[in-house]
């Protein structure tokens, strides 16, 4: 019987285009929204310096959160990252204390390499368990958690490992310190990094596949699509860009201790719907993500500068203004 | 004859707590070598409740003599009380609960939460009296409200003046931050007191970064040998440091071996004093193998 | 194993003494069937039959328990997961399968990605999808979110996954049955322009004059069992029908029941808008089952969840017995008497991960409530009923519905809806998947219903059954009710007048 | 144009009870598993003291993971429950403390009363937030987290809240340590409380609704259910649960701090995901939850007893057992 007429196959097209748009824009409003907060808050606040120090220690869950964008978006959950950076860094600081290698140079990039590869084996390990054994991403991955810390202690046996060598301290020092054309080098690196993830996500076959698998299993499964390969590969990505927050991190205090990262993971999630991507899966979005980890960062800042917040409530308030961000973008998307 | 000490502390969840476990883990090693029969089981845990839990389990085990740093003493009283009704030797270290008589404990070794505030707030009075302050507080806990009270009345009536208190959870990173924002905040500040040598770490760094001048130096606490080392070196940032050692459990433990051994009265309380650590004094205090 | 007598070509596939059980309980028995090169095989049979099982079993998605599958002559075994697509094997699945989270361009692609040096090719995989859709004649956005189309159009977005593969064999589960009769046309005609290629395709209907029309042989199934393959020019649709239930079927549709005119008005319906719909009036009396008609997307599953409290109104008013009834909720609806019955089973009408009992009584638990409890007694008691009423088989009592077959979850459905003891029931697409039999069933089953004095709104785009049912016929176009139809108006040439906007009367 | 034969449809019946037992019973085998384990580690283990040590302490976890329970079945999550019992602990013993009544009898029953209205109160605040406000059930209760905690830290200005009065404590104190027919009233209100659950969950429309909810939110709103509301309840549940371990939780240590509870969210969505309840909802099994709870704390009653593992390593441990219960019970129902 049906036809539609051509007029509102467009009015249908227009509506769904606006639509996503103001989806999109939400964090980035109840970002805007915070900043102006801030600014009425201290006017310090809105210092160059300010906002480039939030950003700048905003890089590693905003790194990690967009690890957490793809196992998300394939349905999965990864709750190990904050151990695996206190892992990840202790083998790393480690590694340069054993001095195998003489030049500090070589030495560096040896370190640098080596690291990656431990995340990714660390991802590929979280990937595995959940995918061919079958198990909850959420408890496969408090169990790698567990695990991953309690490595770590043993290591550290419970107390900090620093980077002795005060000659690669001052090589590395700039990886975390440093900028590159006024832009500090981790700002640089979220940057590189979200524009890699985007990439990958929006414009490749395997994000098309990441998406597939988080929308519907069966219907990857059936397209021929290899399930859990996927979804381990976002695992790995996971491991991988917690690797490369290490990279920063180390370079900062030049220690860890068993305490590192300890909540990140709840950070790093957080940050992945404040950013409106949504747990259930399916459809992520890396450059909210990262809006979502600046706003983390902004409140607790925010709450610091300001005086009249007793230190007592902290936590309270911040705890607020997260239901409240979400309630600000709900109703943003609920009017498009 | 067969003896078992139990001993309960703290999982390493900072560096202070690491300096605990090793130390306790060090003297448990002497004390066996020491007394043949000796049997001791060093047990941690990382909150009261799981605490509470591991007293049952030692018990379980059939001490004969407990010693226990508490996570957080109030808490743990009923626990403790329960090991302490069935006759057994019973040692606190450090953190002492609201009723801390010999109905819970026949030993207290203590570390003095209170002296390492106020040991801190008067070296500022004295050598800067009017000096700007701000303070990193570690977790929401008792100890830590001590050593707070003991700050404050040592500065109490001086021309010293805390301009901000967060909390830092005794963690590196935590410290950095609030530090970051303490120096975007206040566009002159003094001195810091962050209570502790690990949240010290990342107050140092944030200081660096921000290029600041005006800070005169940061007074952490507990003797880490990293910190203890920069007092030695003559590091202007840390002149001094404020000792509360970790090795007071050992204390505790060769004290109880001794009560249930030799039979010694040891009962009562034994308070170390919260040493301030100087240039002079400092290679007293620095043990290289510590991990602490 | 049948030979056609067209000719001794090998056949494309085939399945030799195919069986098939699912734990214990058998589904298919020693089944023969095999798919000649560029022929139309129809396959039919009743609910439950085993046809849906036959075509996975045919496409890779399951394996047989016993038996083996040839492919040109070859034994095979089809790789699971859908691989068999790589043979040119490929099956349209009878419920949907498609990722709500994608564009209608990347299902469409979804697993063979067109990319250039890695990166996907975007702008050419939406041409693509927009060429097939035109040659379809769907105008599909093929830009919108899967989540956002109507089931018609999702069906459209499947076959077009379908045909613009290179395919040897296209299996279709029942694909017309949330079809147009244009979009099933633009459907057939494709489907003969592939065959002439030379493109083979197994057919599931429950539409024996689409059989008629199209296949060119027919191979009918009862109870798991292979009863017959024969050429379609041998039969007609009464003796397929025949084959099919094994019996002699009456009439299909009841003698109609009038209301008297100054029977009560129980429903009427003033002035009500949507988001979509405007100003929507009309009234229904008791006994009486009223139409709705209307091209897909002219909003008469809006207007009835507006009715029933499951969408907001943004005017208008419903009156139940006299009385104002509240935009609040369907559950008051319900409380007032009020049935609806959703065309969309598998997302809105079952509990595809549970069983039968816990689905048929989710609506009136209340019922079988005893001393504050639930009383199994009572609800085994209620699906036993059931079982009876509506027909509803099922080899295993205790199987997952989402496993149980697309008609009998139907017929499920249907029971669900009427355990709340309604007086005034909508009924979306009441037949949608249902074979001869039990069609016949639930037509006689909605005249019973409007004798016992009750009232029934039948909305459905099979005209035949508009026409059969109902006394009186509304039909809808974008949004507005464009006409009432009484008595010999309710023909299909004009339904579809004003369907197509062709005539409208003035709002009444 | 079948209608089943008799027998088949006995076979039929027989096998789908097989499968269904399995699947139910898995976490008990593994329960029986650790068992063994434990008995072999160390022969105090076995003994009835200890045994009855570990289910006692058990019942926190195990009573808020009841609740968690049906918000899980129902599709949605609660992270705030730790920080919810601090908060709740904290105003019960500051009321006991405030001694408003002279009668220690009535006042103990007065608080306890408070204590579940105030459970419940926080329960629905968490529900009202997740459905009225629309926001993931994730994010919420994180949001509710940081508030009920920071609430708490601001009660007990950074300290503990004692219970001040000894009469009360005295009068309290068989709550936890006491016992019933040689029974202690711990592992009694375990009991009862999952008794009552089970029944609700089974047996109740109300159950049923909870089911359907987490199985599709879309079928149950076309049930003419009223998916907010058994959404609400199901956080107003797991609010008495945490108020009910809060009444068992006070007379135990007589005192809370901002420490109280922590990570216990954790522990009770590991117990009840352990315990065979899938984290997306639908069907939850009370019984393999407190089953959950069990296997929770012998892990570390196990480790404690055991006197070879390095305490650097505990927690390494516990996530391995956690992922080796899980693959048992996999392994259990696949072969099913
Ligand atoms: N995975 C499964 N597990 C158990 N039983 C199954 C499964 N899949 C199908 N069945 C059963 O096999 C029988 C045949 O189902 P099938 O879907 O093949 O029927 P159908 O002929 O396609 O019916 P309809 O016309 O209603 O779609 C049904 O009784 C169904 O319940
Ligand atoms: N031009 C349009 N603008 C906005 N929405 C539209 C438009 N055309 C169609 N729709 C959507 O179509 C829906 C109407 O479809 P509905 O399912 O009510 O129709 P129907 O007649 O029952 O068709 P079907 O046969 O698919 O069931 C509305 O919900 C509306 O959102
Ligand atoms: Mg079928
Ligand atoms: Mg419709």
């Amino acid at each position: 019987m049906s036809i539609n007429s051509g007029s509102e196959g467009a009015t249908i097209r227009r509506r769904s285009w606006r639509d996503v748009d103001l989806r999109a824009v939400a964090p980035f409003a109840a970002l805007a929204l915070l900043i102006v907060i801030g600014a009425l808050v201290n006017p310090n606040f809105i210092s160059i310096t300010n906002l480039a120090n939030v950003a700048t220690r905003s890089a590693f869950i905003a790194i990690i959160a967009v690890g957490a964008t793809f196992v998300i978006s394939s349905g999965d959950l990864d709750l190990s990252v904050g151990s695996m950076v206190a892992f990840v860094a202790s083998l790393m600081i480690l590694f340069m204390n054993s001095g195998v290698i003489a030049d500090p140079g070589l030495m560096l990039a040896a370190a640098m390499v080596l690291t990656v590869v431990i995340g990714s084996l660390c991802g590929l390990a979280n990937g595995l368990i959940t995918t061919v054994g079958r198990i909850e991403p959420f408890i496969a991955t408090l169990g790698t958690m567990g695990i991953y810390r309690g490595l770590t202690t043993w290591l550290s046996q419970g107390g900090a490992i620093t980077l002795r060598s005060s000659e690669l301290q001052g090589l590395y020092r700039p990886a975390y310190f440093g900028s590159v054309f006024g832009l500090p080098v981790p700002i640089l690196v979220i940057l590189i990094v979200t524009a890699i993830a985007a990439f990958i996500l929006y414009r490749t076959r395997y994000g098309r596949h990441v998406t597939a698998v988080g929308s519907s299993r069966d219907v990857a499964r059936y397209s021929g699509i290899a399930v859990n390969r996927v979804r381990t590969i976002a695992f790995i990505i996971q491991g991988l860009c917690v690797a490369i927050a290490v990279l920063l991190y180390v370079p900062r205090l030049g220690s860890t201790s068993a305490t590192t990262g300890i909540l990140w993971e709840l950070q790093a999630i957080t940050a992945v719907v404040v950013g409106g991507t949504a747990l259930k899966g399916g459809a992520g979005r890396v450059w909210g993500t990262i809006c979502g980890a600046f706003i983390l960062e902004l409140v607790g800042n925010i709450m610091l500068l300001s005086n009249f917040i007793s230190e007592y409530l902290i936590g309270a308030i911040q705890g607020s203004i997260i239901i409240i961000a979400m309630l600000v973008q709900r109703s943003l998307t609920r009017k498009a | 004859d067969t003896k078992t000490i139990g001993v309960s502390i703290p999982a390493a969840d900072h560096g202070w707590t690491a300096g605990v476990v090793y130390h306790a883990n060090r003297v448990a090693q002497l004390l066996m070598k020491e007394h043949p029969g000796l049997k001791v089981i060093v047990k941690t845990s990382p909150d009261p409740a799981t605490q509470a839990n591991a007293l049952q389990d030692l018990e379980i085990q059939g001490i004969d003599a407990l010693v226990i740093l508490p996570t957080d003493p109030d808490p743990l009283v009923n626990a403790i009380k329960e090991v302490k009704g069935k006759g057994k030797f019973v040692s606190i270290v450090d953190r002492a609960p609201s009723s801390n008589d010999t109905s819970v404990r026949d030993l207290y070794v203590a570390g003095n939460n209170p002296a390492l505030g106020q040991v801190a707030g008067e070296y500022i009075r004295k050598n800067s009296p009017e000096a700007q302050v701000v303070v990193i507080r570690g977790l929401p806990i008792p100890i830590d409200q001590q050593r707070q009270d003991g700050f404050d009345k040592a500065i109490a009536g001086s021309k010293v003046k805390v301009l901000d208190r967060q909390f830092g959870n005794w963690n590196r990173d935590d410290a950095f931050k609030v530090m970051q924002d303490f120096l975007t905040k206040y566009p002159k500040i003094d001195v810091v007191w962050c209570q502790d040598d690990d949240m010290a770490v990342g107050v140092l760094q944030a200081i660096e970064q921000a290029k600041r001048t005006d800070i005169k130096y940061v007074i952490g606490g507990a003797g880490s040998k990293d910190m203890i080392k920069k007092v030695m070196d003559g590091d202007k940032m840390i002149p001094v440091d404020v000792l509360y050692p970790p090795s007071m459990v050992g204390t505790a433990m060769e004290l109880t071996a001794a009560a249930i051994y030799d039979q010694i009265p040891v009962h009562g309380t034994y308070t170390l004093d919260a040493t301030l650590v100087t240039k002079d004094n400092a290679k007293n205090y620095y043990f290289p193998d510590s991990p602490f | 194993m049948t030979t056609t007598g067209e000719g001794a070509q090998t056949p494309v596939l085939s399945a030799e003494r195919v069986s098939k059980s699912f734990g214990e309980v058998q589904v298919l028995f020693s089944v023969d069937f095999d798919v000649m090169p560029g022929e139309v095989h129809a396959l039919v049979g009743e609910n439950g039959a085993g046809k849906s099982t036959l075509v996975k079993i045919l496409s890779g998605f399951e394996s047989p328990s016993s038996g083996r599958l040839l492919l040109d002559g070859e034994p095979v075994s089809l790789p699971a997961n859908g691989d068999a697509e790589a043979l040119g094997i490929i099956l349209i699945h009878q419920e949907f399968n498609l990722a709500e989270h994608l564009t209608v361009a990347e299902s469409l692609f979804l697993g063979r990605e067109v990319t250039r040096f890695g990166i996907l090719d975007r702008r050419f995989m939406r041409a693509e999808t927009r060429r097939i859709l035109d040659m379809l004649g769907s105008h599909v956005d093929e830009n919108a979110l899967i989540s956002t189309l109507a089931v018609a159009d999702k069906q459209m977005v499947e076959i077009a996954k379908a045909i613009s593969r290179d395919a040897r064999v296209i299996f279709m589960d029942e694909p017309t049955a949330v079809l147009s009769r244009e979009e099933t046309d633009i459907l057939f005609d494709q489907v003969r322009k592939l065959r002439a290629a030379g493109t083979s395709f197994v057919f599931v209907t429950h539409k024996l004059n689409e059989v008629m029309e199209l296949s060119d042989r027919v191979t009918v199934l009862r109870d798991g069992q292979w009863i017959k393959t024969a050429p379609t020019r041998l039969l007609d649709s009464d003796s397929i029908a025949q084959l099919m239930v094994g019996r002699e079927l009456s009439s299909l549709y009841p003698a109609k029941h009038e209301p008297d005119v100054d029977e009560d008005v129980v429903l009427s319906v003033r002035a009500l808008s949507t988001a979509y719909v405007k100003d929507v009036s009309f009234e229904l009396r008791k006994g009486e089952v009223l139409g709705f008609s209307g091209l897909i997307g002219s909003g008469r599953t809006e207007i009835m969840e507006a009715i029933t409290g499951l969408r907001p109104r943004l005017a208008g008013e419903v009156v139940v017995y006299g009385e104002p009834l509240a935009a609040e909720g369907f559950r008051e609806a319900v409380r007032r008497g009020l049935a609806y019955m959703t065309k969309d089973r598998k997302g809105r009408g079952l509990l595809l991960d549970e069983g039968m009992t816990a689905n048929l009584t989710l609506q009136s638990l209340e019922r079988h409530v005893r001393y504050g409890y639930l009383d199994p007694a009572s609800e085994r008691e209620a699906m036993a009923r059931a079982k009876r009423r509506f027909d509803i088989r099922v080899r295993d009592d205790r199987v997952r519905v989402g496993r149980m077959s697309g008609g009998n979850q139907q017929k499920l459905m249907l029971a669900k809806v009427m355990e709340t003891g309604p007086k005034i029931i909508i009924i979306d697409e009441p037949t949608r998947g249902i074979d001869v039999g039990t069609k016949q069933q639930i037509y006689h089953f909605i005249a019973a219903l409007a004798r016992d004095g009750c009232s029934v709104i039948v909305v459905s785009s099979e005209m035949p059954e508009v026409i059969g049912l109902c006394t009186r016929v509304a039909v809808m176009r974008e949004g507005h009710l464009v006409g009432m139809l009484e008595g010999d108006d309710i023909n299909e040439q004009t339904i579809m007048r004003y369907a197509a906007g062709l005539k409208r009367q003035a709002a009444g």
